[in-house]
């Protein structure tokens, strides 16, 4: 698998750890292993850490979108964090930025979804 | 000195990352920088992508064509299916325009190739298939003459 | 699942060390252990050395091509050149055999083919070209049997 | 490149390091640097360390051989060090490890070329 996915539970939010190359193949996998960690969890939020990603594509918009969308449906939140300045070409290109929040680290990503760490 | 070469290969997810480590590493010889590498990776996991989901509907029974030509600073990429091939192009090309939302595709493949590279043309008959060409030129060659 | 590749590049000599890391990254996905991924990159490099400097004599207008066949636990592997072919595949195929000594050839690709591959399969024709078909078993899927 | 080559002149060796993957295209540098600086500096002897090559094929036993039999020409000796098992096997199936002398380590090099480190 070129994509690691490291999933961990702090009290209502999901962090999801993301390490390698996200394109359409690894799209898949992360979709399926989220959403199914947030149902079985009963989680709404979604914290993405995208620090040890080495690469994405649009497909990476794709489904971080994908994910966004479905935690609103639960009344959830998602924030987004460690992105490196080529990720945040695409999320600018896309006007992703505008809608989805992005923190500097981990932990002012936490602080954003109200989990004091 | 001008080197080519050509890839094809089963149109499998799988072979998405193959396909950037290939040209990748062919177009390493003309030492581009990180970020012009990244680029190039980026647009051809996008076509290829675009390749095996849109143009062959994941049948892998489907070849994804590539062609590389480097010469000089420049380098040209093609990249071709004969699949479904597309309607409109127009509508194709316009950002966050998306035939598969269900795929939860984002409609930013062209637009990304338009933004990463400095040509690109897009040719395509329904039935008989898609061409993609693109075309950049690296920066390094320029800075030299400076 | 099958996958298939096929790949032909201008014979340049750097192109030898492009077409170890295409095969190598095409064939990962089988999940080879390191010394099987090593023996498959050298018959490779073998393989693409004599097309260029044997069959084309360096002549970069020819095209070496290469086709990778992943099945199960195989790797098919063929590579091929349109360039002089070989006279005497005998006396080709002897360890340390060379025709061009004073390109300080080893005249042991051929061997080393034999060492690291289950099955090698030489067809050539003066004038016409060369096939080299290597077939290598995977140990992977026999070892989870035991 | 994708051979480093470091070159270094201890009493009457030539020292010879190799880092990266020796092929047919990088073994035509590696002949020209190796009898160049053998010529200018006078030297006969080769002390050849692969402790870093992460790749040789039939190629590299041809240049090595080929600089075997120049410092033979000269008088002089080579010595080869650091070998891993991968690039042991192609010394074996060629018959080279009957001509070519091995060591395990530079030290042990130097000293079988008679120099004291
Ligand atoms: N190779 C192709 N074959 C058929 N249709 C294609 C192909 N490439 C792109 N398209 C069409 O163009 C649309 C836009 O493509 P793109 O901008 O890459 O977005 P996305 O792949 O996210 O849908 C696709 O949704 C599809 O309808
Ligand atoms: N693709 C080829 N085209 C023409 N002749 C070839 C080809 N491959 C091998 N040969 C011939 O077979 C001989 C032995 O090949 P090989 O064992 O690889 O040794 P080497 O490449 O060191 O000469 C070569 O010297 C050459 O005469």
């Amino acid at each position: 698998m070129s994509l690691l996915i490291d999933l961990e539970k702090r009290d209502n939010v999901l962090c999801v750890r993301l390490e390698g190359e996200l394109d359409h193949h690894t799209a898949m996998e992360l979709r399926e292993r989220v959403d199914s960690a947030l149902k079985e969890n009963n989680l709404t939020h979604i914290l993405l850490n995208l620090e040890q990603l080495s690469f994405m594509d649009s497909s990476g918009l794709g489904v971080i979108l994908g994910r966004y969308k479905y935690v609103q449906t639960l009344g959830g939140e998602m924030v987004v964090c460690s992105i490196s300045p080529q990720i945040k070409r695409l999320f600018e290109m896309s006007g992703l930025f505008k809608i989805i929040r992005l923190a500097s680290n981990e932990t002012d990503a936490l602080l954003e979804l109200g989990v004091a760490s | 000195m001008r080197n080519r070469m050509e890839l094809s290969f089963s149109a499998l997810s799988q072979n998405e990352s193959f396909a950037r480590v290939a040209v990748g590493s062919f177009v390493a010889q003309l030492d581009p920088t990180m970020d012009e590498l990244t680029e190039i990776k980026t647009v051809v996991s996008e076509a290829v992508t675009n390749a095996i989901i849109h143009g062959y509907h994941e049948d892998n029974n489907g070849m994804v064509e590539l062609e590389v030509e480097l010469e000089e600073e420049t380098v040209r990429l093609i990249i071709r299916d004969r699949g479904t091939g597309i309607h409109n192009l127009d509508e194709a090309r316009q950002p966050l325009y998306t035939s598969k939302p269900e795929l939860e595709r984002s409609g930013m493949g062209f637009t990304i190739m338009e933004n990463f590279m400095d040509e690109v043309v897009i040719e395509s008959e329904p039935m008989v298939g898609t061409t993609v060409t693109l075309m950049k030129r690296l920066s390094k060659q320029r800075a030299l003459c400076n």
